[in-house]
């Protein structure tokens, strides 16, 4: 391992590492924001199935300016444009689709996530009010719950923990997360560092994370492919 | 079939009484009923209750952040009660935050649940979401299965506001692709549903009873949107502020 | 009041006598057999819509003979006509409108109807099984719970009693009923005649009841007018 | 997007295991997968779980009740367990009543909230229908609003049989007029869907995504019916008996 290009992961390079993952024919339901450049990975063969809580089944990439179709918005309120076999429902029957199981993984962002599973993205301190939209549902019904977020906040304070302390969003269900500095597992006996922004060190990894972390003997530099 | 047809928008409010409760459809600009907002805005109702997605917005020309900024509601049950982004804290937020207002805050999923509980005369049904956060600590809790899920009760309404883009004059309603969003299950849940129609009314008959979204017997007030002046969206002619 | 021509009531008479009561606009919910008769009454200007349990809004008369459409049955598997303006919801959108109480009223036959307002309609002695189908469901959803039956069994016995024998489809729930012997309101003091199959007398009738009748003061002759 | 054509109902319930539980669909013949139940009858499972409106019927070409009357059903929940003319007694309620078979009745809206609950992962809800009757006697019930109500639970389902009129390769569906009825919510609820298609299998792409009626990611396998004989019905080509 080389500390020659000692550099974060961009955003799109984490979220690549991600989706680089899904499998042919999933359903996935991007969280607004960083999330949301999962699509923008290049599934070549695999044909991804974008479903978003406002009842959207099916959409394509963002529409380009000027030909947005006014009422064809995603969950982040983004225009998107229809994909031959997309389909529409209500909200009610969207939240089927994510409380009943047959979302196949959500990217979400977050503010913290916890070496059990939790995580924390609604909420943050010394406000009443928060934004949970379809994040609670999505978090307890979707098959794999995956994370994307920094890996530090703009304070420098770690955002991978032994327990939130922020409000959690749900409890114990987050498989994975990407950060620009690695890739982890949530496993029984906490993180578990598999890859590794190239250039870090893990000590250096651990040193930004107060969670302890459990090194992969196959610890890999992340890459997309 | 009784003709359901308004012609205006004030006419739509007007019996709307203060302290009523009114479910508001839309998910961002789609389906937003912003021309019924408008004429409640001009109405004057207040002690209102107002369940919807999130009612801290302001961006369309009129919408349910307005009403909060002129202190017309007490309460609001949604999604979402503050930004995402802290830098931009609303007047809801200063709000809820000084006690002035109330906000209750749920999952969209159960948000849109208990709404349909209270269309079907469901009592209250259990779901998994919130379990284990802070919203779920004065809850009723049930294992089922190995899993634990939190009872929650049904959310009814006088009025719904939405929109759609086709109705008939009976009311019988097409939705155009994600303005459908949590339009049809406020529908059935409101006593009174009022709707703005941005395409056609069309006569009765003229809609195929397959691909009708929300019947009419759900419907009971329809008025169509004047012409819009330009713009990506068809703005509402009377909307004000 | 005379006997010159004492007859029981047919069928169409008892169940027109409900259907004169229909109001402009109201949805009713007609059950199989003898109450989709309330349909052939002349509503003149009033309209009514017709509702069953497997998504039907707004149905019309029953196909003609050769005329009929093969996917459009009613709850009763009839072959019935569609109404401009009427809509297709799929069975649990349909129990939406059944249990949420926007059946204005539900014409229902039965076994028995006791004076508590009870009925039992959908098991019949010594049988395991029985027949629900949406009675239960209309029996507690629907803002009226009328029934039409005849007023005594094969054998003689009497239908309206003190209490159900049968096992009940609902509790406390019929406000009327119509048997070929006279119109009867269920009252919290019991079953109140309030009109009588012509040329009979209130004391035939109450011979024919288990239940105690209140008779209106103001009996009249059962009349479709 | 997947292609979820088969050419033949022998291949669509291969896999079927004995001791499966199936959701039938239809209300009258409308929506009647016989297609499906006649292969499935060839097919030769066994010990099955079947959830339908009713179970009892021989009247179409293959029918539930033909599994019944060859002995290969071991319980059915439904909202008929016995003919309304108790002069019709059939093999079920034969079964039924010497206990060599199982019925569990319910209401027809707690069967159909039942299989939404399912699909919705809800973990069980009230309702009122049946409070007060033998069919609640050993419920769990609870006033809610003055109201007593009782606690229902979902039914799943490994298989779900349903027919349609139209769908493309994908399996987004549309039914036509009251085929409807059960067949969306059994979509939903079972893990695996198989339909059999009246009308045309056409391309992805053809069909309005504002009028599907059944999204493709609730369907697995869908197979077109073979061009009918005659008559009102389309007959299954197979059909068995």
């Amino acid at each position: 391992m080389t500390t020659s290009e000692k550099k974060p992961l961009d955003r799109q390079t984490m979220c690549s590492r991600l989706a680089m993952e899904f499998e042919d024919g999933w359903i996935a339901n991007l969280g607004a924001g960083m999330p949301t450049l999962c699509s923008n990975y290049d599934f070549k063969d695999k044909d991804i199935i974008y479903q978003s809580e406002n009842g959207l089944i099916g959409y394509g990439p963002l529409a380009k300016e000027g030909e947005e179709i006014p009422n064809l918005v995603n969950a982040g309120v983004q225009y998107v444009t229809l994909r031959p076999g997309s389909a529409i429902v209500h909200h009610a029957d969207s939240f089927t689709v994510i409380r009943g199981g047959y979302v196949n993984v959500t990217v979400l962002g977050s503010y913290e996530v916890a070496e059990n599973g939790d995580f924390a993205n609604w909420k943050t301190p010394g406000r009443k009010g928060g934004g949970i939209g379809g994040a609670m549902d999505l978090a307890v019904g979707a098959q794999r719950v995956w994370i994307a977020m920094e890996h530090v906040t703009r304070d420098g304070k770690p955002r991978l923990l032994k327990r939130c302390a922020l409000p959690v969003t749900a409890v114990g269900v987050v498989q994975r997360v990407v950060t620009d500095l690695g890739l982890f597992d949530v496993t029984p006996e906490g993180f578990l560092m598999r890859e590794i922004a190239p250039g870090y060190t893990p000590e250096e990894v651990q040193a930004a994370t107060e969670a302890k972390l459990i090194i992969s003997p196959d610890l890999k530099p992340l890459k997309v492919t | 079939m009784k003709n359901k047809v308004l012609n205006s928008f004030d006419e739509a409010v007007a019996d709307i009484p203060d302290g009523a409760t009114i479910m508001v459809g839309g998910f961002g600009p789609p389906g937003l009923p912003q021309n019924l907002l408008g004429a409640l805005i001009r109405q004057g109702a207040t002690d209102l209750t107002i369940i919807t997605n999130r009612g801290d917005q302001t961006s369309a020309k009129a919408n349910t952040g307005h009403l909060v900024e002129l202190r017309r509601v007490k309460k609001v049950y949604c999604a979402f009660s503050a930004s995402p982004h802290p830098s931009q804290a609303s007047v809801f937020e200063e709000l809820t935050e000084s006690g002035e207002m109330e906000a209750e805050l749920m999952p969209q999923g159960t948000l849109v649940e208990r709404m349909r509980a209270a269309a079907s005369g469901i009592g209250a049904f259990y779901t998994r979401a919130s379990v284990g956060t802070e919203l779920a600590e004065n809850k009723e809790t049930r294992v089922i299965d190995g899993k634990t899920y939190v009872l929650e009760f049904p959310l009814h309404a006088d009025y719904a506001f939405i929109r759609a883009f086709t109705s008939d004059t009976f009311g019988n309603l097409q939705y155009d692709l994600t303005q459908r969003n949590f339009n049809p299950v406020m529908a059935m849940a409101a006593k009174t549903t009022l709707v703005e129609i941005e395409g056609d009314i069309i006569e009765v008959g003229g809609m195929d009873p397959n691909n009708v979204h929300t019947p009419g017997i759900f419907v009971d007030r329809v008025i169509k949107i004047p012409p819009a002046p330009e713009g990506l969206w068809t703005l509402p002619s009377d909307g004000k502020p």
